[in-house]
């Protein structure tokens, strides 16, 4: 039977394949034209030579790891407790993590905006002062932006490791053992989720570092926004940098991989 | 006093029509080990999840070693529980996980250490210590989870349908294996199971429970010969039940299956002639007819099928348009009678149950 | 010719140390019912997924009906398979997921509906055609997926552990009721399956499996009581099986347990004195002791525990340094010995099986 | 032990709703203060009133029953297949789908009209015309940058919806029942996937409508440059715009909801 459905297999592998590396191989081609008549690393060179490169990815990376530390707060208790408490309610919440691409990135900014660059009064007290003052308390402002949007594959990656393990037995095996939520969550929990959390996390990397539209409109130094501007006036330099933000990417896929591979038993052995 | 006393609880979920468990009253001794037996949903494992602290009752006491515990927090129970999934710990080593609860307390690394070594004696595992459980059979887990439950020396031990993932060889011999270790430890238990079998087995005394309700308690040989109700006498064990018309109430004689049948007189008290009753009959206790002896209380059918179930030949006999079943002990010399042949069948009205 | 046929079948999976089946040679009649019996990973399922063509042995022919269908897709081989987790098709009613496999066939609608009914029928649950498998428990989804399968009429209908997932109450009677309909209907059936008694209750002939080879083809009896290999008569029911010491080969004596024991002479052939054998007893067959009476082969120890367990009372007698099991059939007046009274058991020579 | 945790369980619940209204609720009152010291609807009339409004937003709503049809056609074989012979390469395909996150828009864009803006030759052979010439390829092009885009969202639905399903058997029930792959996909699997496929299809239609960056650089005329285009310009449109946005997704949500709390019994039956 493995040998009828291979034709399909092939062509979907085919098809599969073709749809992500022509663009890619253009792209990586191009990137290699900047001398004429030639194939050379110079836009490469170019690229990584502007100082406001490292600068904006710097910046870029303190972000991630600052909405990457926020979302973990936010999103593993949350989803923990869904999954013991209100498996039912799995669905919604799945749905509202998926909002930010509902709501175009343009359109949370105006909110956080329109919102934040005004004393924040409840019932006429002041609660908050304008946030979009400081660069600091921009920055802030940046990182829950930021949050929002890595909210799907964080609370995906969490979710699907939670579902990996039987939570609600594991929470009641721990509890019967005299184990309080603090204990269950440190020391039964979260070992469990280590490799959905780097997934979650990594990804969450990936995105804060290429991500443009909010940190253009807060007005802050990120790699984005540079990444646009080379886009405006360089010709191979953005190719160049696509290329290598792809590697990166294979690079950290490399990483889940290896890691999800050690742990490999724990979730086969449920079978 | 006795050392569990569950009083009147009842549990209804929310949105339930009905209750899971209604009138729920119970008293456990120190060191005996009861099982809970009936189908899915007849609330045994609600029962043992309100025990445990998982769920909180509707209404009713549940008091063990004097003390109220219904609105304690399950971590502060002390009591050790096992699950029909093993629950092992995934990110820990078998040692790990059976030192778990104790670390959880705070006792001295030594400590525990040497209490972990004395549970892997216990369970025959001393070797595997520094496995990780998808490392470990079923029956191995399951053993590990027995380990961790009683290391923390719980007040009280339960365990939740532990056999029902495992494979039937597998299941006969860890039963065993938890029964010796209960003994040895004195420890007292609730079992909760849906298979018969292994409640008569195991248990000092067996709770039947059917829609939420207890039907029965009772030691083994007592559920077994002598139910009370007709639910218990037909899910605990295999029978013969079929109506039968009461012929003289003081005499003790009953038509069953177009014969005249001698049953205990005091069973038929408040029936009257021409009554309809139920007869039960154990399979074990009726007796293939010696040629040629006249013994009272016989049934003549012929056979439909035997069916070898090891230990015991049962054999299908078809009297009028009911089918009784018969059964032989096994031994290779056993000649079993041929399908289609006509065969008489005995039993003592001792041995008939009237229910109903 | 027989019906269906496998010869020098072996499945070795990819990146496999060992394989799966090795050297399954097996003929089967029309109309019997065969049982593949073995624990876990014994390759029972595997040869039965070789049969529905799920799986393409990697050697060896498997001969249906006169014709090889080792290299025909599963779609094309005309066999009805039951599985463990029932497989019915959720977003279809009890009576589409039953006619399904006609509807592709393209059978003409009014006969689609007559065979449903008929099916129906057969499987007790004429009111429940319109419900959705959801709505059902799990005996009436394993019943229907029983008559989905039949409803094409297969040539031949595999079923793998189809009651595994269900309650021991359950499983007994369903398990009469798929041997009826298989019966009835005389369809030549595969069924595999882990638990002994299901095997034995069930099958014209039983396959015990493992390791992936075959270690014993007959019938239920014979498995039984004539196991030829120590796994087959462990693995089949309940067994005593002690190290004995030859003492007298030609006159059959060995010593067990301490005590001197007669056993068929002809079990010893080949056997020195001194050599150890060992010697295997069914508990059935080991008797209770009659007060002053002689008889031979008698051993005699103190009552570790009696588990009782239903139609037989299982009672764990101290003899030496091993623990014999002696089962007595029930009684209501039955009165077991009490834990630490002294006991003595015999048995008869011909009871005793020589193993290795 | 239900009343022990719902502290926590409130303090998250109202932390998340705050998370989300604030900004929210902020965006609204701006939406209605088009006419200076008065609540009114005037910013909504004014955003509904432009032609341009009914012609971008249909047009956006073509190209997204495009991308949903496509995507469709790509991932439910796919899935399906990875299911059921390759479940272990299932976390790497879903590494892949997720790419077009990591690989921003920008680039994936870039990549695209680099490539098929040149005639597209393979050994020196034109296998492909240039694509960006006339508007229905350029159209083409668009589509296939959305299905990249709205693959994560697609794939995740289906891939959920199989795992609520016990693929493998049910596929062997099917074919000892007579039944060949055409039959199972149609008959089997794709009706059980039904709320899957409706809950992705609804989140793909919110992305395309509301996409910039592709639509931008493509220069076709669709919602997402329009609604960009208005935020230059206007000051309370906007806000107006995403209101009703955020409105069609409740609304969405709704419906999902709805469809799949009736299948709820097949998923729950399981148990």
């Amino acid at each position: 039977m493995a040998r009828r459905v291979s034709w399909f297999a092939w062509f979907w592998y085919v098809l599969g394949a073709l749809y992500f590396i022509i663009p890619l191989w253009g792209t990586f081609v191009f990137s290699l034209q900047k001398e004429r008549g030639t194939f050379s690393l110079a836009a490469y060179q170019s690229a990584f030579a502007d100082p406001k490169f490292a600068e904006t990815f710097l910046y870029s990376n303190v972000m991630a790891v600052l909405t990457i530390i926020f979302s973990l707060l936010l999103v593993v208790p949350t989803a923990y407790w869904v999954h013991l408490r209100v498996p039912r309610m799995r669905p919604v919440v799945e749905f509202i993590t998926l909002m930010p691409f509902v709501i175009p990135a343009i359109v949370l900014v105006f909110g956080l905006i329109k919102t934040f660059s005004r004393p924040l009064t409840i019932l006429g007290v002041t609660v908050l002062p304008p946030l979009t003052n400081s660069s600091l308390s921009t920055d802030f402002l940046l990182v829950a932006g930021y949050v929002v949007l890595s909210l799907p594959y964080m609370y995906r990656a969490v979710d699907n490791g939670l579902r990996a393990m039987d939570v609600g037995t594991l929470t009641e095996a721990a509890q019967s053992l005299g184990a309080g939520w603090g204990t269950i969550l440190w020391r039964i929990i979260l070992p469990n989720l280590r490799s959905a959390l780097l997934s979650g996390a990594l990804l969450t990397f990936a995105i804060v570092v290429g991500e443009l539209t909010i940190a253009t409109f807060l007005g802050r130094p990120a790699f984005g926004p540079y990444l646009a501007l080379i886009g405006n006036h360089k010709v191979y330099e953005p190719a160049a940098l696509a290329i290598v933000s792809f590697g990166l990417t294979w690079l950290a896929m490399g990483i889940i991989d290896r890691v999800t591979r050690g742990q490999g038993g724990t979730t086969t052995g449920a079978h | 006093m006795a050392f569990l006393s569950l009083t009147n609880v009842r549990k209804v979920f929310p949105n339930a029509q009905t209750a899971a468990v209604e009138d729920f009253t119970l008293d456990v001794e120190k060191g005996e080990f009861v099982s809970f037996l009936g189908p899915s949903g007849c609330g045994k494992t609600t029962t043992l999840r309100m025990i445990a602290g998982f769920e909180t009752p509707t209404a009713g006491a549940i008091v063990m070693d004097g003390k109220e515990i219904s609105n304690e927090r399950p971590n502060q129970r002390n009591i050790g529980m096992v699950f029909q999934s093993y629950a092992l710990f995934p990110n820990m080593t078998v040692a790990d996980n059976i030192g778990f609860g104790l670390k959880v307390k705070g006792a001295p690394k030594t400590d525990i250490k040497q209490r972990v070594t004395e549970m892997l004696a216990l369970i025959k595992l001393e070797q595997l210590g520094g496995r990780y459980p998808y490392q470990l059979s079923g029956g191995q887990q399951q053993r590990v989870a027995l380990a961790r439950a009683i290391a923390i020396r719980p007040k009280l031990l339960l365990l939740d349908e532990p056999l029902s993932a495992l494979d039937a060889k597998i299941r006969v011999s860890l039963r065993n294996e938890i029964r010796a270790i209960q003994r040895q430890l004195g420890i007292t238990t609730i079992y909760v199971t849906h298979d018969q079998e292994e409640a008569l087995s195991l248990s000092d005394r067996v709770v039947v429970m059917n829609h939420g309700v207890i039907e029965q308690v009772g030691q083994p040989f007592e559920i077994y010969n002598f139910p009370k109700t007709a639910f218990t006498a037909s899910f605990v064990g295999t029978l013969n039940m079929h109506d039968a018309t009461v012929l003289d109430a003081a005499a003790g004689e009953v038509r069953l299956a177009g014969a005249s049948i001698a049953v205990p007189s005091a069973a038929l008290g408040g029936h009257r002639a021409g009554d309809t009753v139920k007869v039960a009959l154990r399979p074990e206790l009726l007796y293939v007819h010696p040629t040629g002896a006249a013994v009272e209380n016989t049934l003549t059918g012929v056979v439909e099928n035997v069916a070898f179930l090891g230990a015991v030949a049962r054999i299908h006999l078809a009297v009028g348009d009911t089918t009784i079943l018969v059964d032989e002990f096994n031994n290779p010399q056993l000649s079993v009678p041929a399908i289609g042949s006509t065969l008489t069948t005995y039993f003592t009205p001792e041995s008939c149950m009237v229910l109903g």
